[in-house]
């Protein structure tokens, strides 16, 4: 009892098994790592955290469970995750409600719009992903397209995102098309698109379609260009897709170049620190998704301290007032008005040569 | 040749044979007689080793197989026509008689397998013309040839008949008879449990009463042919009072 | 459409219809030996593709492959004399569940020896990049080696079952159990080594399709499911039509995305089968005369 | 029980059955009647398509040709369940009973043609479907007495021996008061005593007025209790009439009786 | 009135555990315990199909769905705004719609969820006729496909369907006023009501079904279990009479699924998977197939501990255990009533044991 005075309890909600482990997974990981970090070194204004996390394995119905229990029974101070869109919409009002400040690690939009005064997101806003690549595509003088996305809420919200935004950049989407997101074989699919007179193709998922798309596009000899989302962000995606990999163009946040940004960048010292971290501790390569918890968490923590309260609402307004954050997605600033906190500049457009991620500007 | 000493066994929680000991000689021909649901099924389902024994002991030409496995007991050339045929329905009739001859196959080769089967299918001819038709879409008394022919064909030394006569035309019946007969005179040893108990007492050599888990009963066929116990409990009128007159 | 695209949609509808007949021969060896469906089978395929890789880091390609496939027929070996074996005088339904609880304690096990990361074992020949030219139509070397070693398999399968008196004793077993005890069949071993073929088949599947379709811990409960469609389809028990059914579903789909958005590509193949299953439920190759023996 | 009016002239009209399978012709333009209040044995040769021609009355199988007529309604054409609906229950050759059900459920189901609470009845437990359970089971214990079922009623059916099992097939078939038995092979399994015991018992249920269809292979039954006999060769009629006569029927003895020891 | 005396024990403890809850100060356990009650009308309903009737379902969680998605779609179409269409005027006049003011400030109207109910039960009931007429022909295996095909295509369409809300689902689902002043809601408040609210449609169907068993058409059904052409024989219309009970089952579920859902604000296709319906399926084999009570307390058990996280990564593991575990050594369920036999004979040796002992000693005494 006594040692519970003194901790701060934080809720987490992950899905590290099931269909969207590729998330929670690295998410989890993370945030274990951290809070041990923390602890070690002291905890926050003295006070150790005390991590709870819980494994929706995807459920909506088990988020909602969770959070309940978390809120109630736990009486956590905030909440972080889950990992899915789906899961955090389907939350994001019960949050709101007993006013408790959630942390999302999902992308979709809608988390944050309309804003929510207790819910934040750290994932780089679709949008950006999606101005970042059709940029990108003015600039290589690309004007048709093809679009494919997984069958994910990941997927989806993806190409809403690139639907909406294409006529904005003159850039025609010919076909759009949404595949299963464990599918194995897209060549039918493909063939459907090459048929098409497109440009370059947009692949909108995570794992494992990011791999075999460029496989099965080098397979039928399409030789155009491969765009994928911020979903690429994993070496392991690149050792998956072996020769195919090489050229694929996405935006990404700078985790997964660290090494290469000039020591002045200020985030670099935090992405090196959790990278090497990571690395060490669990032997993988770091993942985008890892990241977007690890901000999640520091998040909190800085909130935390900035309150020096374990007052929910406390914690929210010093959450809302952040400000230069230094994170893995990018510099967070929040406002009342903006519950995810980056800009445009979070984003690096990256490739891949020779089996490794690079600039693409380097070209 | 088969030599039981008080044998037990059940199931689950069903004790149906409460030690019983019986013996059947080279060459013979011994039948069981009992009511409905004295165990005479379950005798035989446990020497077949398809029923475990509880207690006692099995033996098979001098040699101890109490337990062992149900393909051993057949290896040691004992076989079973079981109550209610067991055939493999979706298989043709052909098919059902050649894995009776799977031991044979094995061990002696597909000659003596194929010979075998020309004698099942001169046993019975009709077998022969529904060589192709699935088992399960036979006539019940047709069925019954193919399980006897299928038991026949791991050329036992022993065979061991449950109920043969069951659901057969008079005519088949008894030239069913006449073939265990017949197989006796080639050498083979028969353990036969029958309903129609006359008509098995006429051919067979010794018998035995059971009821209720034990035997209480045993002697020369013909005497229990006579004895009025039976008569009353077994025998009945027989139809040939109907055709002879 | 051009031919060429027609010819290209038909060069994707046998890549998976392939993969989903490797499923499906799986299904019908345990099958025609215990009447059971197997819904573990995919993970047999899974576990093929994740021992190979592992050992594909230590070794060249083929001895990893076999090891894969040793290694998956002992696991198919001893799932059988640990839980199958305890259960047969159970129900259809009983087995149904039972499978279905072995095939979710193998992905979780393979979670937590491999993670949540995917995996893809080397090309066999050539590369991601290489492609076959045939008719304009481009396929990946990797197909031509899936379409060939099916062949093989399904061969050797025709001809165990039809001519090998081991084949027609595995049949038998399933049939019935106690007959076939009675003819002097090691049921039991019969029945262990159907599970050990159709383990040893997956796992085979699950290395030439892997550099294709990677490796994945939670990849073989949709691969039981296509595969059991085709072993339905396909009439069960029939390790040829499975063949026939998988390639047909294979094309369907193919053809069902040139015309209709993909998402509803498993509706269609799956009111296809359900209209299959209404009219002809022995399957289109299947024998009806057969399946009414059978007693479901 | 009451008993049904004898009104008919013939209870059962078969006329010209037929039916194949693949190339074989199972039965073979078949006809007979079957008058009311009698026993009426069908005999002939493993294979004679007895059990076929049954099937075919009873709805599980549709024939390839000809009409049965049941009280001079149709029945060709109906389920099996609207058959039984009809009043005409059969029991099988190979015996089917609900194996985890006990004695006494198995035998209830043979009254369902009696009740008429349906799903919404039963699950409102209204008075109606009370009611008719209570009927139901009254009706039944007389006949458990008669067949000695009564001390076995909670027994499963699946443990009980074989002879027992047909005994309560046969109390299933009769509890619905049907006007018409068909029943195939009822002594198969059971030995010359118990055989004595169900050919009383036959008869029995025809005094009450029921018309019985038998397809047996036990002479002392078939020539003891019925009053008439048709006999089947490779699905065609052969002979029809009284036991007497079909006894002396050279070509039944050629081909199903048998010689004098032959 | 004996068939009673279980429902009577069985609302006197949903009572006691209310009642311990609050006492310990541990209510919040009633969050999970209302939403496997939800789970356990599905269970239920399912047992009556596979346990009595012999029929498995492996789609039961696309009925769950229809229940959950038919209300969750239309009791989230905003007629704020619509004022002018003749939908929104009909529904107005009749006193359908209900207005609400949301988190952020906006005003919504929405139509009140007694129609969604009336909708989720007509399409749940319709579909399952419509599909149980033909695939209920099928036996075993085929059935186990055609069922989960059915599943399957729901989850597909559920999925790849905008107005479902693809894989994010549908949120912000309205609560449902079921009595005036209490209403099924996730919301903090009316904890205690709700979980009341979800027992209460735990013992209604627990009754109807046991009604049901003990009835002239359950004992046909069970029968018709054991062997189909015997029903045939005795005048049982056993193709109609397992459609029905087909259209029972996915009646419960659709029931369960729309109560679900306004519990808990909203749905997700996870609802509707393959997985989802083996679990159904997997709760109703463990709990003894033919026995409501098991499906009852396996449902309850698994759910409550399942939705709490206590299995936390190894929920699936553990449910697989489970699974194999009972079908290889209590095929008849937990909850079988030999359990209190099979215990008495595994004590039985050693009482036998200590009798022999005494009988020698006696002996040796002598
Ligand atoms: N599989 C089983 N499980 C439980 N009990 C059984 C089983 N098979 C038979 N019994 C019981 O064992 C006893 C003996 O049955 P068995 O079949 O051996 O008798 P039988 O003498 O062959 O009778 P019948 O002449 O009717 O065939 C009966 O009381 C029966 O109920
Ligand atoms: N479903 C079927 N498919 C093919 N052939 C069949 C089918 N049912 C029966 N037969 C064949 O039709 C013929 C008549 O069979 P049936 O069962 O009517 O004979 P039965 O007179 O009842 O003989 P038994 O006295 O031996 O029972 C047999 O030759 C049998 O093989
Ligand atoms: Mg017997
Ligand atoms: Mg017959």
């Amino acid at each position: 009892k006594q040692k519970e005075e003194g901790t701060v309890k934080i809720g987490a909600i992950f899905a590290v098994t099931g269909g969207a482990s590729f998330l929670g997974a690295p998410e989890a990981r993370t945030v274990e790592m951290v809070v041990d970090e923390i602890n070690a070194a002291g905890g926050i204004n003295g006070k150790q955290i005390e991590l709870i996390i819980k494994d929706s394995a995807a459920n909506p119905e088990k988020a909602i469970s969770f959070t309940k229990q978390l809120i109630e029974e736990d009486k956590v101070v905030a909440i972080i995750g889950p990992s899915t869109s789906g899961e955090t919409m389907q939350i994001k009002d019960l949050c709101e409600s007993y006013k408790v400040p959630l942390v999302a690690a999902a992308a979709a939009e809608a988390i944050v719009d309309p804003v929510a005064g207790y819910v934040f997101k750290t994932p780089q806003k679709d949008s950006y992903v999606a101005k970042w690549i059709f940029k990108t595509m003015q600039s290589m003088g690309i004007k048709r397209i093809g679009v494919v996305a997984a069958n994910s809420g990941f997927g989806n919200a993806g190409k809403g995102q690139l639907e909406k935004y294409a006529p904005d950049f003159g850039i025609e989407i010919l076909i759009a098309e949404t595949y299963d997101r464990a599918a194995t074989d897209l060549t039918a699919l493909l063939t459907k698109l090459k048929a098409q007179n497109i440009d370059a193709v947009v692949n909108w998922s995570i794992v494992p379609a990011q791999s075999i798309v460029p496989k099965n596009m080098k397979q039928l000899g399409m030789d155009i260009p491969l765009f994928q989302s911020h979903g690429f962000g994993n070496i392991k995606y690149v050792e998956a897709a072996g020769e195919a990999a090489e050229g694929i163009i996405f935006p990404a946040g700078r985790l997964l170049i660290a090494e290469k940004l000039p020591d002045e960048h200020p985030q670099k010292e935090n992405l090196m620190a959790y990278k090497s971290a990571y690395e060490s501790k669990f032997g993988e390569d770091v993942s985008t998704f890892g990241g977007h918890a690890y901000d999640a968490i520091m998040l909190i923590v800085e909130a935390i301290k900035k309150a020096d309260s374990l007052e929910r609402t406390d914690i929210r307004d010093a959450l809302e007032s952040i400000s230069g954050f230094p994170g893995t997605g990018g510099i967070f600033t929040f406002s009342p008005s903006d519950h995810n906190g980056l800009g445009m500049d979070s984003l690096e457009m990256l490739t891949v040569k020779n089996g490794q991620f690079d600039f693409l500007k380097g070209e | 040749m088969l030599k039981i000493r008080n044998l037990e066994s059940g199931y689950d929680k069903l004790k149906v044979l409460k030690g019983i000991s019986l013996h059947v000689n080279s060459g013979e021909i011994v039948t069981i007689i009992g009511a409905n649901g004295a165990g005479k099924t379950t005798l035989l389902n446990t020497i077949a080793s398809i029923v475990k024994a509880a207690d006692g002991e099995i033996k098979l030409n001098g040699r101890d197989v109490t337990g062992i496995s149900p393909d051993r007991i057949v290896k040691n050339g004992c076989a079973l026509v079981p109550e209610g045929r067991q055939l493999f329905p979706a298989m043709t009739v052909r098919e059902n008689l050649i894995l009776g001859a799977y031991t044979l196959f094995r061990e002696k080769g597909k000659k003596t397998a194929k010979e075998n089967i020309k004698k099942i299918y001169s046993m019975f001819p009709i077998l022969k013309d529904r060589g192709s038709q699935l088992a399960g879409t036979l006539s019940g008394g047709e069925q019954q040839m193919v399980a006897i022919g299928r038991a026949l064909m791991t050329g036992p030394e022993l065979l061991l008949m449950d109920e043969p006569s069951m659901g057969l035309a008079p005519i088949i019946v008894k030239n069913i008879f006449r073939v265990v007969e017949s197989l006796r005179d080639q050498g083979k040893t028969i353990l036969i449990v029958e309903q129609n108990a006359r008509a098995v007492l006429e051919i067979a050599d010794r018998g035995y009463v059971m009821e209720t888990g034990s035997l209480v009963m045993e002697g020369k066929a013909c005497e229990l042919l006579d004895n009025n116990d039976v008569k009353r409990a077994y025998l009945g009128r027989d139809y040939k009072e109907f055709t002879d007159k | 459409m051009s031919v060429e695209q027609v010819l290209q949609y038909i060069f994707a509808g046998i890549t998976v219809g392939s993969i989903y007949a490797f499923v499906a021969i799986g299904y019908n060896i345990i099958y025609n030996a215990t009447g059971i469906i197997n819904f573990a089978q995919g993970e047999f395929v899974m576990l093929g593709g994740m021992i190979a890789y592992t050992f594909s880091g230590l070794m060249p390609l083929l001895p990893a492959v076999v090891l894969a496939v040793l290694i998956t027929s002992a696991v198919g070996s001893v799932i059988e004399s640990v839980f199958i074996r305890r259960m047969r005088k159970t129900s259809v339904l009983g087995m149904i569940v039972v499978t279905i609880g072995i095939s979710i304690l193998l992905r979780e096990a393979a979670l937590y020896i491999w993670d949540e990361q995917i995996r893809a074992l080397r090309f066999f020949t050539g590369s991601e990049i290489s492609s076959v030219n045939i008719f304009g139509a481009r396929i990946s070397p990797q197909v031509l080696w899936i379409l060939g070693i099916t062949t093989i398999i399904v061969a050797g399968l025709f001809l165990f079952f039809k001519f090998t008196l081991t084949g027609q004793a595995m049949r038998a077993c399933s049939e019935n159990l106690r007959a076939a005890k009675l003819c002097g069949i090691r049921t039991d071993s019969m029945v262990n080594l159907s599970f050990m073929l159709s383990a040893g088949i997956g796992a085979l599947g699950g290395c030439v399709v892997s550099p294709l379709t990677q490796t994945h811990y939670a990849m073989g409960t949709d691969l039981a499911i296509k595969g059991f469609i085709v072993a339905i389809l396909g009439g069960l028990g029939n390790a040829i039509a499975a063949v026939a059914a998988g390639l047909l579903l294979g094309l369907i789909e193919s053809f069902s995305i040139s015309i209709l958005p993909m998402a509803y590509k498993d509706v269609i193949s799956i009111i296809i089968l359900l209209i299959i299953l209404v009219v002809k439920p022995s399957g289109i190759f299947g024998s009806r005369q057969a399946s009414s023996m059978k007693d479901y | 029980m009451t008993k049904p009016l004898n009104t008919f002239n013939s209870l059962l009209q078969i006329q010209k059955l037929d039916k194949f399978f693949g190339g074989l012709h199972a039965v073979n333009s078949v006809s007979f009647d079957v008058k009311p209040g009698i026993i009426k044995a069908v005999i002939g040769p493993n294979g004679a398509g007895k059990t076929t021609l049954f099937n075919m009355i009873a709805g599980y199988y549709t024939p390839g040709g000809g009409q049965v007529f049941f009280k001079d309604v149709l029945l060709t054409g109906m389920q099996p369940f609207q058959v039984a609906g009809k009043g005409v229950f059969r029991t099988f050759q190979n015996l089917k009973l609900s194996h985890r059900l006990s004695v006494m459920d198995n035998i209830l189901l043979g009254r369902h043609t009696r009740g008429q609470a349906g799903f919404l009845a039963g699950m409102l437990a209204l008075k109606k479907s009370r009611r008719e359970e209570k009927e139901a089971e009254e009706a039944v214990l007389p006949i458990l007495e008669w067949l000695n079922l009564l001390d076995l009623k909670d027994t499963e059916v699946g443990n009980l021996s074989f002879g027992n099992q047909r005994a309560v097939e046969l109390a299933r078939a009769l509890v619905s008061d049907p006007a018409m038995l068909l029943l195939d092979e009822p002594a198969a399994g059971l030995n010359m005593h118990e055989t004595e015991e169900l050919s009383q018992r036959i008869q029995e249920i025809r005094d009450q007025g029921r018309t019985i269809l038998l397809v047996e292979h036990d002479m002392s039954l078939v020539m003891e209790i019925s009053d008439e006999i048709v006999v089947l060769n490779f699905g065609q009629k052969i002979a029809e009439g009284k036991p007497k006569e079909i006894q002396e029927n050279e070509e039944v003895i050629r081909i199903y009786l048998g010689g004098e020891d032959a | 009135m004996k068939r009673y005396y279980s429902v009577l024990l069985l609302t006197a403890v949903i009572v006691i555990i209310q009642v311990l809850t609050l006492i310990t100060g541990k209510a919040y356990l009633l969050t999970q315990l209302t939403m496997s009650a939800y789970y356990i009308v599905v269970a239920v309903g399912l047992c009556m199909v596979m346990g009595y009737a012999g029929q498995i379902s492996l789609g039961q969680a696309g009925f769950f769905a229809i229940g959950g998605y038919t209300t969750a779609f239309l009791t989230t179409i905003d007629f704020s705004g619509k004022a002018e269409t003749v939908l929104y005027r009909m529904l107005d006049t009749l006193g359908l719609l209900i207005t609400k003011e949301t988190l952020y400030g906006d005003t919504i109207i929405h139509m009140t969820p007694w129609i969604s109910l009336l909708a989720a039960v007509l399409i749940a009931a319709v579909t399952a006729y419509a599909l149980g007429i033909p695939i209920l022909k099928l036996k075993g295996h085929y059935l186990a496909m055609a069922t989960m095909g059915f599943g399957i295509i729901i989850y597909r369409i559920v999925l790849g369907s905008r107005i479902f809300g693809e894989a994010d689902g549908i949120s912000n689902v309205p609560s449902f006023p079921v009595f005036p002043g209490i209403s099924v809601s996730g919301d903090f408040t009316s904890r205690i009501s709700n979980y009341y609210i979800a027992w209460l449609l735990v013992i209604l169907g627990m009754l109807l079904l046991i009604n049901l068993i003990n009835s002239r058409v359950g004992r046909a059904l069970r029968s018709l279990h054991g062997s189909e052409e015997a029903s045939d024989a005795m005048g049982v219309d056993t193709s109609r009479y397992k459609v029905i009970v087909f259209v029972i089952g996915a009646v419960f579920a659709a029931v369960a699924g729309f109560f679900m859902t306004h519990y808990n604000g909203g749905i997700g296709p996870s609802e509707a998977g393959v997985a989802k319906s083996v679990r159904y399926v997997a709760i109703v084999a463990v709990g003894g197939m033919a026995n409501l009570w098991g499906s009852l307390i396996m449902g309850l058990v698994l759910n409550f501990l399942s939705l709490r996280g206590v299995f936390g990564h190894f929920d699936d593991a553990v449910f697989g255990i489970i699974l194999v575990f009972m079908m290889m050594f209590m095929p008849d369920g937990f909850i079988h009533t030999d359990v209190i036999h099979d215990i008495k004979e595994m004590l039985r040796p050693l009482f036998m044991r200590k009798k022999k002992l005494k009988k020698k000693q006696e002996v040796s005494n002598d």
